[in-house]
């Protein structure tokens, strides 16, 4: 049954979950108090004029949206993996036409630019 | 499973990432005092010295910081490399975690590492974490399809998604042999999620050391520690799914499958101090319009060798 | 028992040391880098102990403040300077000495923070948040959505992108004048759009470089060419290393440094630096950006105009060199990788010069005007600062690119020889 | 109460908790992260129900989208951090009815509705009838999905890149007036155009 192999994959998960926080919080390090001077993010002497916290240009943004569209298909990509070989030659040109077809997008976007940063 | 087994289980893994998280120390200080001539510290000690000295080293936060998740990432990036090793089948009769969906859940451990990773430079709210914060997750987004195309060509002549059946289908070929594209780009892969070397796009030295700039002390240990886990965890699944796992001839299996893992990590550790870091913009050119068609090159290939 | 154990492990590693480098600090900066006993860091929260090396000018000592106090306390300040030092430090301070090896002297001084015990080095700015806030406004200093100044900094405020005509955020800072990323004193006031660049506006100059003593020499009396071909082709290894750094290949930066700090005539940079690694130099970011043309070609002096193809160089007018079979080496496109090129081909000119030079025991003619490694230098006029030249070139470039850029250049003044010889006379 | 119940009971009350905290927390960035928590404890309680396939798929998928959205959300919204507290939610009470009913409705199905019973055959694997149905009745679903996807992909692209082959995507087009047939409200002046043209060379 799964749900025993599951149990390791949580004790291991758990274990070394707690070895991170024990790491973070046992004693030993130096000093607590972090006084203001310190907090201040580091600029090689110079000093940031806002909350580094921003509207932040992500250059990126039409190829995430490709992605989400593309990661929808990985969802038919597994278990058509695992019957590819029992069904043979119509497992794979059924993969084919539909890989063709969001390959289609690919091009189309890496065409018009889309894996550039804006 | 009976207790014995399933404390055997979790002992073996964790063992081994131990082993690994040091090897990968070792390794990475040999070939960087190779490279650059220094002499100075064994490389045995070196990591151990390393960390003994992150450990007693201040800690740092900055004045307006996301404290929860500047503490929590460090600890999942670690269970998650942890989550991924214990998949890896050591013998075809010892499987620490043996699931039917393997390989869907290191895809999935992928992307979450890459939120991890995110968070690591959000949390400091200072402007050069944000940056290589957001610099990382274009690669994370961009090598995601690779990965699962690249994993989903070694499940086609397994014909399942189980990590054990994929290494059983390597008995007669290694898939190095029979999909050559697939342990190149995984390889590629695996220095992405590790940020590691040429792929190191959210600490870079360009933005004066970037996620990890406001990281001092045991969280800069748990990064240096999760980084090398990751590492290790993607050479043996590495070794598992390219390099026939713990198959091989006169030495028991899992002897096979640590010496594989080993040759990998060597493999990644020279890489990543060997090649520069390309430029993230000319990065995401490349992972769309080179290495993604490689993959699916590398998957129309496994499917046509897999029927003949 | 185990704790002592643990507290001997972390004194066997190199100390991490964050350098602040001051006017006429390079070569103290280089010896740290080859000194075993040391790391030297990018960021001040991965070090121990604070170097200071070379002399702070007046203008930098608030930022000095700063950076001190971002080194996690507690930690070690390190004098290797003649600068006065500060009244907050002054019973702290390890004043180092020029004769020894100085990361040996900082790894003793930083070793003794592993004990246990606090170190004296007390913070120079007083501990308070950047501005008032707790208890204005909402209590968290904000007002409504994007006002006032919520835990002591503003928001930033929407503008026109550049690039996709966005209105997004822009991230303000100034950065300098001891960022690893900027010449040393460099003082920048920048703005970025995302990764882009929008503002690039250089507040201060970065100090003057300090050449090596044989270009000095070379103005007033014969030396050795291949002396001053080698002092030449090391300095141009430490611009390349500084390249090779930023693109994340700091065991080979470190090579280069070490390779450059014992140079033999006849060596080949292709055997020093990796001839596979200089190579892929070309794959990291910006390579083709930073195009340098027209007038500022002649601004640009050095081997960074002969990059761009302006052939001039100084020394072309020396019979000395027109012996040895000496013609400049250029480059077209005056690219950022053109410059790397050049650096790396004019180093390898240099090294094969030297050994040339070194058999045939040739001295140079002095004639008050020396090809140093950053353009012509004379006793009257020394190079002038061009770091004005940046502002424009870096301007909607990524981030990762305009580093790259900027490392390619040499854009310091050079320090004069009277103020080079009042110094030594000094000491 | 078995292992399976606690885990489940566990499961099911942070999956509540983090959704509830996606609401009353002032970061956009925490929202998301913990709408990808919640989305992960559902996955998990999905694995006890021997769903291993859509469990597992569900960590991916929502870790991936919930990336994006972060992105997205830092991107677009005024205070991304929160840094100025603020409220998450409108039109409150409309809110509170509608999921009021929402959980009611929901619940009384569960409660209350006839369900067939259906035990599954012994070794039945749910990723390969899965697969097969794929390539057999659900087929043309499984292709139209494709052609679905193929034009969310093309309509992002279109909607999105500011480069296209023709050059600039907002070439010559002027933004709407503050009022009807007025002047354009934040027209980019020519010379900052011209900058930004000149960049764009790659």
């Amino acid at each position: 049954m799964e749900l025993r192999q599951l149990l390791v994959l949580l004790l291991v998960a758990l274990i070394t979950g707690a070895l991170g926080v024990w790491l973070q919080y046992s004693p030993g390090q130096a000093k607590k108090h972090i006084p203001w001077p310190q907090r201040a993010p580091f600029l090689g002497g110079g000093q940031p004029h806002t909350h580094a916290w921003t509207r932040f240009h992500v250059r990126y943004y039409p190829m995430t949206l490709l992605l989400i569209a593309f990661e929808m298909e990985m969802m038919f990509m597994y278990p058509w993996a695992v019957v590819y070989v029992s069904e043979g030659l119509k497992a794979l040109t059924e993969m084919g036409m539909f890989l063709g077809i969001l390959s289609i997008g690919i091009l189309y976007g890496w065409r018009e630019g889309a894996f550039k940063w804006q | 499973m009976s207790l014995a087994l399933l404390i055997v289980s979790v002992c073996s893994v964790l063992l081994a990432l131990a082993v690994g998280v040091y090897c990968v120390a070792a390794f990475d200080h040999a070939v960087e005092a190779r490279v650059s001539g220094a002499r100075g510290g064994s490389a045995l000690m070196a990591p151990l010295q390393q960390a003994a000295l992150l450990w007693y080293a201040p800690e740092n936060r900055t004045e307006t910081s996301d404290i929860p998740a500047w503490r929590v990432a460090p600890v999942l990036y670690l269970m998650f490399a942890a989550m991924g090793l214990a998949l890896v089948p050591w013998h075809s009769r010892f499987v620490p975690v043996d699931l039917s969906t393997g390989v869907v859940l290191w895809g999935a451990i992928e992307p979450l590492a890459t939120v991890v990773i995110f968070l690591k430079g959000w949390a400091p709210n200072a402007p050069f974490p944000i940056l290589g914060a957001y610099r990382y997750v274009s690669l994370g987004l961009s090598y995601i399809l690779v990965s699962m195309f690249v994993l989903i060509g070694v499940a086609l002549p397994a014909e399942s998604l189980q990590f054990k059946a994929v290494v059983e289908s390597q008995a007669e070929l290694w898939n190095v042999i029979r999909q050559p594209l697939g342990l190149p780009l995984f390889l590629i892969v695996g220095l992405g999620v590790s940020f590691w070397g040429p792929l190191n796009f959210i600490d870079a030295d360009d933005l004066n050391g970037g996620g990890a700039a406001e990281d001092s002390g045991r969280i800069r240990l748990l990064w240096a520690v999760g980084r090398a886990a990751m590492l290790v965890a993607f050479s043996a699944i590495g070794a598992t799914a390219f390099l026939g796992g713990w198959q091989g001839p006169w030495l028991p299996g899992p002897v096979w499958l640590g010496l594989k893992t080993l040759a990998l990590l060597l493999v990644l550790v020279v890489l990543g101090q060997y090649l520069p870091r390309p430029g993230p913009e000319r990065f995401l050119t490349i992972a769309w319009v080179v290495l993604l068609p490689l993959s699916f090159l590398n998957l129309a290939w496994a499917g046509v060798e897999a029927l003949l | 028992m185990a704790v002592n154990w643990l507290r001997k492990l972390a004194s066997g590693a190199p100390v991490p040391v964050f350098p602040i480098v001051g006017r006429a600090g390079e070569s103290a900066l280089q010896a740290l880098y080859l000194s075993p006993a040391v790391t030297v860091t990018r960021s001040p929260r991965h070090a121990r102990a604070l170097a200071v090396l070379g002399v702070i000018g007046q203008r930098d000592r608030e930022a000095f403040r700063r950076v001190h106090d971002q080194v996690p306390a507690p930690r070690v300040t390190f004098w290797f300077s003649d600068t006065a030092i500060p009244e907050a430090l002054r019973s702290s301070v390890v004043i180092g000495e020029a004769s020894t090896d100085i990361g040996a002297q900082i790894a003793r001084a930083a070793k003794a923070l592993y004990g246990g015990q606090p170190s004296g080095d007390v913070d120079m700015c007083p501990d308070e948040p950047p501005a008032p806030w707790k208890g204005v406004g909402d209590g968290h200093g904000g007002e409504g959505m994007m006002g006032g100044k919520p835990y002591g900094r503003p928001m930033a405020m929407p503008e026109d992108d550049l690039r996709d005509g966005l209105q997004l955020d822009p991230l303000a800072f100034s950065i300098g004048p001891f960022s690893p990323l900027l010449p040393p004193g460099m003082v920048v006031e920048c703005k970025l759009h995302g990764d882009v660049v929008a503002q690039w506006e250089l507040v201060g100059r970065p100090y003057e470089r300090t050449l090596a003593p044989v270009f000095y020499q070379a103005l007033e009396e014969p030396v050795a060419i291949a002396d001053l071909e080698l002092a030449r082709a090391a300095s141009h290894l430490r611009g390349l290393a500084e390249a090779l750094q930023l693109a994340g290949l700091g065991a080979y930066a470190n090579r280069l440094r070490r390779g450059a700090a014992r140079l033999t005539p006849g060596q080949s940079v292709d055997k020093i630096g990796g001839s596979g690694v200089l190579r892929a130099l070309r794959w990291s970011a910006g390579t083709e950006k930073g195009v340098v043309e027209g007038d500022a070609r002649v601004r640009l002096r050095g081997p960074g105009a002969r990059a761009a193809g302006y052939p001039g160089d100084a020394r072309q007018n020396d019979p000395a060199y027109a012996a040895l079979g000496f013609k400049p080496v250029t480059q077209g496109g005056g690219t950022c990788v053109a410059r790397w090129k050049q650096w790396i081909e004019e180093a390898d000119q240099a090294l094969k010069l030297a050994e040339a030079a070194a058999r045939s025991q040739t001295m140079s003619s002095p004639s008050g005007l020396v090809e140093s490694p950053l353009g012509p230098l004379t006793k009257s006029s020394p190079l002038p600062d061009c770091s004005d030249l940046i502002d424009s070139l870096v301007v909607g470039l990524e981030w990762s690119e305009a580093i790259a850029v900027l490392s390619s250049f040499d854009l310091p003044a050079v320090r004069d020889l009277d103020s080079t010889r009042a110094r030594e006379d000094a000491s | 109460m078995s292992a399976v119940d606690i885990t489940f009971y566990i499961n099911a009350a942070i999956a509540i908790y983090a959704g509830w905290r996606v609401f009353v927390t002032d970061s956009m960035v925490r929202a998301s992260f913990f709408l990808l928590i919640s989305f992960l404890a559902v996955g998990v309680i999905m694995l006890l129900l021997a769903a291993i396939y859509l469990g597992v798929a569900l960590f991916f998928m929502m870790a991936v989208e919930m990336m994006v959205m972060a992105l997205f959300m830092v991107m677009f919204m005024m205070n991304p951090a929160g840094l100025n507290p603020m409220k998450m939610v409108h039109q409150e009470k409309v809110a509170i009815g509608v999921g009021l009913v929402a959980f009611l409705a929901l619940s009384a199905a569960a409660l209350f509705g006839q369900y067939p019973v259906r035990p599954v055959p012994e070794g039945l694997e749910p990723v390969v009838s899965l697969g097969h149905e794929l390539l057999g009745d659900s087929m043309l679903v499984f292709e139209s999905a494709g052609v679905t996807l193929l034009a969310t992909m093309i309509a992002v692209v279109m909607l999105t890149s500011h480069r296209g082959r023709y050059g600039e995507a907002n070439h010559g087009s002027r933004p709407p007036g503050l009022e009807p047939g007025g002047d354009p409200a934040d027209k980019p002046s020519e010379s900052e155009e011209e900058g930004g043209h000149h960049h764009h060379h790659h």
